[in-house]
């Protein structure tokens, strides 16, 4: 019993280690796409190609001086950013990362390369803690006793409920053709392809599912064109005014930990994770090792897809993004959703 | 080691249940509401009620409890009467009756035979597929009146809370 | 028309409905007379059918159900028409007397208005139709149904005058009176259900005969219930006072109903049902009494009455007293003789009277009559006949029924009957004395209307006129019947044949023998012993020479030059006797302060006491009030505050838990 | 295929949900705002959800009537909905109360009395 408690620990340890040094990398990313996309240098002072100016970065954020506002309600003005951290780590625990059943470790079977192998709940355990990431946003505004971190909070979360709806709706879609929740299970309904060329990836058959999909990650992870509450323009920073070093260190980290994860399920539930057309994944070390390199690969594509996102489209209105959210994207998905069963119904899927 | 976690989570939910309603602020009320529901949620899943518990922590902590809370800052209250101020004997009469409410049902249940719990059969596979399909086949007449209560609900808070702008 | 009784009542109920139409449509005296006497002729024509055709062997009952009239449960009434010799004797007088009562009425009526006419004859035939149900019917109830019928026409002819409050206070005083006494009846004939579970003659009456020990009992108290009914109807000792009212009524009504057919019903009924008095000896004997008390009573009252019509009407009485005393005594065949022979000169007498009053434009007081005799010969001649036979004078119809009645009761005091041999003894003295004042005060009603000098007005005395045919005609009739009516009952004592005695012969099958044990001596005694021929030639002469000895004091008091002295002396010496006399023994009075007025005070007790304040105070308002106030109180229980209700709910929780558990 | 047992007695389940609901109770009673008596309430029907898992738990055990043990996971399921249109109606009050007495004291509100 003890030996897979050590196991899920390594496995922790490593998740948490890929997750936070992403963070920086992502930093970097962003700010040198920004960059190259509105034709500027961006950083390149600290290090190569300014490689080391997210280090910067983070040294400056924790040196800074703690400040906590007057006025406001103390203890839940900690305690926002924490759940924020909280609930962006804990959602990479059902998320598979490799082809790695059947493996060993010093002597004992790793369960795949999943943290949690087993939790036959996978998919709903993520929709679960995205409702959670509510209220982080929701508190934070609260507390900061400030009529625009308020008004941020109040309108982030009412933009997040309404796209997580769609995107529950959505997903719904790819539960039914792989028929689990477990994102493992997911993967392998993928395997293989049709006519010989084209992959079984379940971005083909539920186009609409995937774009109501990443149109609602977007949404979930306040990222531009829905990055509203926290325009600089309109509520100065949104929910997170008032907050400044580390706690702003944790939203901000909170964010691109959310990031990660979103562009992780789309590449899971829509590009087919690991797989790859015309490749069969050896067992063994090798073959996990190759699923990994092909799972990054994807990730990486993705979050280079959400910056370059970011960069181009303009911000919507809160009205029109509410509008889209309720009028447009949910019923999309129910017609994903009933496409999905008649095709099934039909055995086309 | 289960038992244990049904303890931890027990001990959870009764303490944040007392500070759910005794405390002044509503907000910290309802999130010691949410810690509550998460405890409950994990006892549920410790007694193999796996999407029980998802569902409980997608429901109510996630949309009921922010319902609450967009309702709390949209009348924006600070904070509240204190437990039990205001008609005095109202308030210890009150306790008294929910106090002896329990002990009658703690006695009744006392009277139970003891036995042995477990998980449900056939959910190896977790219990979101018999659910489901005991949903669509057994318990659709419920299911569908519960979706006529739910259009009914969506409607009549609509016309209550809508702004009279006539 | 034996095959279908029906027809005979049926005829006057047409001829009811055709009058009733009539009347309605105002249609001429003429039309309203054919089909009012019409309808009686006819019936009874049908009737004296039915009788030849039944003659042929007498002695057998022959019953005719037509359909069920009630079915509840195991009692079940046909409507059902029988006829044996008791019926025919009746249903022969019946119709007989009415149609010449009808005949009669057509003269008598002439003064009234076409409606009235109609309604009088609509009225009468209505009658007759009851009285012949009555006859005719098989079983208890259906005689009720006729019981109840002729009561019902007495009350209507009786207030026929309706808008003479007096007419109509009598009328009602009759229904009443015979209400009280159906009431016994009805009890009656719930009785004789349960024990017999029928009622019908040919049932029950064969059951009881059969074992009389064992009905013993039950047969006393239905004797007595049903005795209660007939002194209502026949106006005996408790209930007789509305008959002296009824005579409100028109003269013919009074003739029909009040002396021949209605009065008589009570002493049908007790020689039908002769089988339940004889084994309940009880009842027999207290029939016997009352008989004999009412004959002695009423003929007392009637010596000092001034209207011609009240007298008659206590005579009726007192002649009805005798008739029970005869079937009271097992006299059976004698009572019925007797009741035949009263209806036709009672009839007589009524029928003169109503002409005397005719003539005297309606003055009914003898005092302002006189000297009618040289005015109205025929109809002096037959009233002579009518008083000599009611007197009971040796040719005439009376003597010999009042004779066998008489004779029976000196028969059963001597044979000591039901050991009560004293009784009858005191009962035969009774009906002596009464015999003799009879022939008082009937010769003095004779006298005083028809001997001496016309004593009413100048204008009255031109009117005086002799009744038209129509209404002599009968009275010729009925005394020619009043004279020979007595022979078809002459006892064995003169012709030495007992067959020739007719109608003791004809109505033995009527009295069925009783079955073993001691009842059947009782019933033999009674009907054939007598107390040997001396003893009964010795009573002939008795009755014969009271009745004479009657008739000179009378002569002696009211007739001759010093007419009207000794009855002044006699008021002068004894007006205490004379006031309590005429005024008929204060029992009207009594009756109201004994059992009228105790009635109106219990009455106002029961609105004012238990009405007003009991119902409507206590239980009305009280409830009213009681809801108002635990409105009141329970109205604090709603305080408005949400926390309460939330709290009250709670503890309702909690009593639910421990109350289930 | 005897179930998976699991080592919690069911009863100590049914403690827990018993003083929920005493905490619960406690709470509507005691409050004056309505958000808190609503909360309060939420509390009692998780309560009571608490109580069906605890009977279906202990069903599942006995293999007799473990066909029906998913039955309790429904029914909770159910009054989780409801719970949930509830709330939302009874918010949707809160808010029309709050507008139309600046205040959502529950004593305030009382016309209904005598």
């Amino acid at each position: 019993m003890w030996a897979d408690a050590i196991v899920t620990l390594i496995k922790l340890a490593v998740v948490i280690g890929v997750l936070l040094t992403t963070v920086p990398i992502m930093v970097w990313v962003e700010r040198r796409g920004s960059a190259l996309i509105q034709d500027r240098l961006g950083p390149n002072r600290v290090g190569p190609w300014g490689l080391l100016q997210p280090v910067v970065d983070a040294v400056k954020l924790i040196t800074k001086e703690n400040l906590i506002p007057d006025g406001v309600d103390h203890f839940l003005y900690i305690l926002a950013p924490f759940i924020a951290l909280a609930v962006a780590l804990s959602t990479f625990i059902v998320v598979p990362f490799g082809q790695g059943d059947g493996l060993t470790l010093f002597g004992s079977k790793i369960h795949g390369f999943i943290v949690a192998p087993d939790l036959n709940i996978g998919i709903l355990y993520i929709f679960a803690l995205a409702a959670f990431g509510v209220y982080s946003i929701v508190i934070a505004g609260w507390s900061s006793n400030n009529k625009y971190s308020l008004l941020g909070g109040i309108r982030s979360s009412s933009q997040m409920i309404s796209y997580e709806l769609a995107m529950t709706i959505s997903v719904v879609g790819v539960l039914m053709a792989s028929s689990s929740f477990r994102l493992d299970q997911v993967v392998m309904a993928q395997t293989g392809t049709w006519l010989g060329f084209i992959p079984k990836w379940n971005v083909f058959p539920q186009i609409i599912g995937a774009i109501t999909f990443m149109v609602a990650a977007f949404a979930e992870t306040n990222r531009l064109p829905f990055d509203l509450p926290e325009a600089e323009a309109e509520l100065v920073a949104g929910y997170h005014t008032e907050y400044s070093s580390m706690k702003f260190a944790s939203f901000f980290m909170a964010e691109y930990i959310n990031l990660v994860t979103s562009s992780a399920l789309i590449v899971l539930l829509f590009f087919g994770g690991w797989t790859l057309p015309g490749l069969t994944i050896p067992h063994g070390w090798a073959g996990a090792i190759l699923s990994l390199v092909i799972f990054a690969a994807k990730v990486a594509f993705f979050l280079w897809f959400f910056v370059w996102i970011r960069w181009t489209l303009p911000r919507f209105r809160f009205d029109q993004l509410m509008a889209l959210g309720w009028k447009v994207m949910i019923p999309l998905a129910v017609v994903n959703f009933l496409w999905v069963g008649v095709a099934m119904a039909l055995g086309i899927l | 080691m289960v038992t244990y976690v049904f303890l931890a989570a027990a001990a959870l939910a009764i303490v944040f249940g007392i500070l759910a309603i005794a405390h002044r602020s509503p907000i910290i009320n309802v999130l010691s509401l949410v810690v509550v529901f998460f405890a409950l949620a994990a006892i549920y899943a410790v007694l193999g009620m796996d999407f029980l518990a998802a569902i409980q922590l997608i429901v109510y902590a996630g949309a009921v409890l922010v319902l609450f809370l967009f309702v709390i800052m949209l009348l924006n209250i600070r904070s509240v009467d204190r437990l039990g101020s205001g008609r005095r004997l109202q308030a210890i009469l009150g306790a008294l009756t929910s106090i002896a409410i329990g002990a009658a049902v703690v006695v009744a249940i006392a009277t139970l035979t003891p036995a042995q719990g477990a998980v449900a059969p056939g959910s190896q596979g977790g219990t979101a597929f018999p659910i489901g399909r005991s949903l669509m086949t057994t318990h659709l007449l419920p299911f569908e009146l519960v979706s006529l209560l739910l259009v009914a609900a969506l409607v009549g808070a609509l016309v209550l809370a809508r702004k009279e702008t006539r | 028309m034996l095959g279908s009784l029906w027809i005979i009542p049926l005829l006057p109920l047409i001829g009811f409905g055709l009058n009733l139409f009539l009347g309605w449509r105002k249609a001429r005296k003429s039309l309203v007379t054919i089909a009012g006497v019409g309808s009686v002729g006819l019936a009874t024509i049908a009737a004296y059918w039915a009788i030849i055709g039944y003659l042929e062997q007498p002695a057998r009952v022959i019953v005719e159900r037509y359909f069920t009239w009630i079915s509840a449960g195991k009692i079940t009434v046909d409507a059902a028409f029988q006829i044996d010799p008791l019926t025919v004797v009746m249903m022969a007088f019946v119709t007989f007397v009415g149609f010449l009562i009808h005949v009669y009425s057509i003269g008598y009526m002439h003064g009234e208005s076409d409606t009235a006419y109609a309604r009088f004859f609509a009225y009468m035939n209505l009658f007759m139709f009851s009285m012949l149900v009555l006859v005719l019917g098989s079983s208890l109830p259906l005689m009720f149904v006729g019981w109840e019928g002729v009561g019902l026409c007495s009350y209507l002819l009786i207030g026929f005058y309706f808008e003479d409050t007096y007419c109509a206070m009598s009328g009602k005083k009759a229904f009443i009176a015979n209400r009280i006494g159906d009431v016994g009846f009805v009890l009656g004939i719930f009785a004789t259900f349960a024990v017999f579970g029928s009622a019908d003659f040919t049932r029950f009456l064969p059951i009881a005969a059969a074992h009389p020990q064992q009905y013993a009992g039950w047969a006393t108290a239905i004797g007595l219930l049903l005795f209660v009914g007939a002194t209502g109807k026949s106006a005996q000792i408790p209930l007789y006072v509305w008959l002296p009212d009824a005579m409100a009524g028109p003269t013919p009504v009074s003739a029909l109903i009040h002396a021949a057919t209605m009065v008589t019903a009570g002493v049908y009924m007790v020689v039908r049902c002769n089988v339940i008095y004889r084994i309940g000896p009880a009842a027999l004997l207290v029939v016997a009494i009352v008989g004999g008390l009412t004959a002695i009573y009423a003929a007392s009252i009637a010596v000092a009455q001034n209207d011609i019509k009240k007298v008659l009407a206590y005579s009726t009485i007192s002649q009805l007293g005798y008739m029970f005393l005869g079937a009271g005594v097992g006299a059976f065949a004698a009572a019925i003789f007797h009741v035949v022979t009263h209806a036709f000169f009672k009839a007589l007498l009524f029928l003169g009277a109503g002409s005397v009053i005719h003539a005297c434009s309606g003055n009914q007081d003898m005092r302002t009559m006189g000297g009618l005799r040289k005015v109205m010969p025929t109809t002096y001649w037959t009233f002579l006949a009518a008083t000599l036979a009611i007197s009971g004078i040796f040719p005439f119809a009376g003597f010999f029924s009042k004779d066998e009645i008489l004779g029976r009761t000196f028969a059963a005091g001597a044979s000591n009957l039901h050991g009560f041999g004293w009784l009858y003894y005191i009962l035969w003295f009774l009906g002596i004395t009464a015999a003799f004042i009879t022939a008082f005060y009937m010769f003095r009603l004779v006298y005083m209307t028809f001997h001496g000098e016309f004593r009413g007005t100048e204008e009255e005395k031109h009117h005086l006129h002799e009744s038209p045919w129509t209404m002599t005609l009968p009275l010729q009739v009925l005394g020619v019947l009043s004279i020979i009516g007595g022979f078809i009952g002459i006892p064995k004592l003169m012709t030495g044949h007992a067959s020739w005695n007719l109608i003791e012969h004809f109505l033995d099958p009527v009295v069925i023998p009783l079955g073993t044990g001691h009842a059947a001596e009782i019933a033999a005694g009674v009907s054939e012993h007598s107390a040997g021929a001396g003893i009964e030639w010795l009573l002939l002469l008795v009755s014969l020479s009271i009745a004479v000895a009657g008739i000179l004091v009378a002569r002696s008091f009211y007739a001759g030059e010093h007419a009207f002295e000794k009855p002044a002396r006699f008021v002068e010496r004894y007006p205490l006797l004379y006031k309590l006399i005429l005024n008929k023994y204060y029992i009207d009075e009594v009756y109201d302060k004994v059992v009228i007025q105790p009635l109106y005070r219990f009455a106002r007790f029961c609105w004012k006491a238990i009405d007003t304040i009991i119902i409507d105070g206590v239980i009305v308002n009280g409830t009213a009030f009681m809801t108002e106030l635990t409105g009141d109180i329970l109205r604090f229980l709603q305080t408005g505050n949400v926390r309460n209700y939330a709290l009250s709910v709670a503890m309702g929780v909690l009593l639910l838990i421990v109350i289930l558990w | 295929m005897n179930p998976t047992m699991i080592p919690i007695p069911s009863a100590w389940i049914l403690y827990l949900s018993a003083v929920l609901f005493v905490i619960g109770a406690i709470g509507v009673l005691l409050r004056r705002n309505g958000i808190s008596i609503f909360l309060a309430l939420e509390l009692m029907l998780n309560s009571a959800n608490l109580a069906f898992a605890s009977f279906a738990f202990r069903f599942a055990g006995a293999s007799a009537t473990a066909a029906h043990a998913l039955n309790g996971q429904i029914f909770i399921f159910f009054i989780i909905a409801v719970a949930a249109a509830e709330a939302a109606v009874g918010l949707a009050l809160f808010i029309a109360m709050y507008r139309r007495k600046e205040t959502i004291d529950v004593d305030r509100f009382n016309i209904l009395r005598w």
